[in-house]
């Protein structure tokens, strides 16, 4: 399986996560969210680059847990929840809001 | 009481399944409950299937399984571990495009969370590594 | 508490390390290639001699007939069964696992 | 009345790198944090080791994960001990080491095992 971004060919697996996630760009995101029917509005981006900054920093990907508790403190309170989560990526954070971020898919384990 | 029990170990190179395996037998004819078995690192190539051992040496994959068959023992291999090193139920293989699933009977996959609730669930756990 | 020990003395610190932590009163259970610990005349088995007064010693018997050092090891351990290995782990606890 | 919580400890003792043992442990404590367990880690004998800041896998060819030792407290770990004479024997100044933790003593290692509920080794 693959995508194509900006006329280069990227490898993903067979749901769409990309095989190598070095290959990550802002046009990954665009032809990801695409393929699922997101419109990206700046509220996406918000939770994609703290998913993808706390991905740099720590080497892991958050829990839905830590991360709600990451969009509160960084993006308002309001926001702060899973419901809030699920309104921009319906279906859900791994299949969603890790795979449009270029994050390696979840293995079910945290 | 009940016990849960980690094994971090694989079969056949290491002794601490087989030991786990002794103590488990022990403590189940001894009137106790065995909450959950959760294997870990290598531990998780105790529930492949695909192993064919000579046949005057115990089968310690097959001894589980019927373990579980004959106790009903939640044999849980963590799903993480075993994507590492290859061991795959039929819809973990199908989602990753492997040709077949080699996980043993009475085995299933779960997330280390199965691991934690055992931990808080059973009165005892030991871990047999190596 | 209990501790238990599956690794051969001369290749491996575990027993060195859980003797350093191991509480008065607690127990250590040695299986596996630790039984090789408990041969008379070796330095592990004297570095175990000196914590008997404070820790009480135990060995799975099944190990040490596989190994063949039944006639070897140095009195005082209590050599115990599967069965009584349940029981240790029954009356002690948290368990410790060192390997 | 909801259940007690479990005093939870999970027991560092293996180097990283050359065995998966630290960073599959790692990867246990994270999710054991979701819990709302009482969690305690303690990093005994080579379990010091993977708290070595300037880690650098890259020629090695594998993942490094000590960077994410530093997301354990936005799990909500709150006790992170390492046993001191660990550190010593091998060579290592407290400020060696990548996160926070406190020092303790052997006789305080003994103490903090006696008084769980559960240990988890790796």
């Amino acid at each position: 399986m693959s995508i194509v971004v900006k006329g280069i060919t990227l490898e993903t697996d067979k749901d769409g996560y990309l095989t190598n996630i070095n290959d990550w760009n802002e046009g990954v995101t665009y032809t990801l969210a695409n393929e699922e029917s997101i419109i990206l509005r700046p509220e996406h981006w918000e939770v994609i680059h703290l998913l993808r900054d706390f991905y740099q920093e720590y080497k892991i990907t958050p829990t839905v847990r830590v991360l709600t508790k990451m969009i509160g403190g960084e993006l308002g309170e309001e926001k702060g929840n899973t419901k809030y989560l699920y309104e921009l990526f319906p279906k859900g954070f791994a299949k969603h809001a890790c795979k449009l971020a270029g994050l390696p898919k979840p293995t079910g384990c945290h | 009481m009940k016990f849960a029990i980690q094994i971090n170990q694989s079969p056949y190179t290491h002794q601490s399944p087989d030991t786990a395996y002794q103590f488990t037998l022990a403590a189940l004819k001894s009137g106790h409950e065995i909450y959950r078995i959760f294997f870990y690192h290598d531990g998780v190539l105790n529930g492949s299937g695909f192993t064919t051992p000579p046949q005057d040496e115990r089968n310690v994959v097959a001894r589980w399984s019927e373990l579980a068959e004959e106790y009903g023992i939640d044999l849980v291999i963590c799903i993480a571990a075993a994507q590492r090193r290859g061991i795959m139920d039929a819809d973990e293989a199908e989602r990753h495009g492997h040709a077949a699933s080699n996980l043993a009977a009475g085995f299933r996959l779960s997330g280390l969370g199965q691991l934690i609730e055992a931990g808080i669930e059973a009165d005892r756990l030991l871990v047999f590594g190596g | 508490m209990l501790h238990i020990i599956n690794k051969s003395p001369t290749n491996s610190p575990a027993l060195k390390q859980c003797l350093k932590r191991a509480q008065q009163g607690s127990s250590i259970l040695l299986m596996e290639d630790a039984a090789y610990a408990l041969i008379s005349k070796t330095e592990a088995s004297s570095q175990i001699k000196q914590h008997m007064n404070r820790v009480s010693f135990y060995v799975l018997e099944p190990d040490i007939k596989a190994r063949g050092i039944g006639e070897k090891i140095i009195s005082g351990i209590q050599r115990i069964g599967y069965n009584d290995f349940v029981k240790l782990a029954c009356s002690q606890h948290p368990v410790q696992s060192w390997f | 009345m909801p259940p007690q919580k479990k005093k939870f400890l999970f027991v560092n003792r293996k180097a990283p790198y050359g065995t998966i043992h630290a960073h599959e442990a790692l990867e246990a404590i994270l999710t054991g944090a979701a819990f709302e367990q009482r969690i305690s880690i303690l990093f005994l004998d080579d379990g010091v080791f993977p708290l070595l800041k300037e880690q650098n896998s890259g020629d090695i060819g594998l993942k490094d994960f000590s960077p994410t030792y530093n997301a354990l407290s936005l799990y909500g770990v709150e006790n992170i001990y390492v046993d001191e004479e660990s550190l010593i024997e091998r060579g290592i100044a407290s400020d060696e080491l990548s996160i926070k933790v406190e020092l303790k003593t052997t006789k305080e290692v003994c103490l903090i095992m006696e008084q769980q509920d559960v240990i988890f080794n790796f």
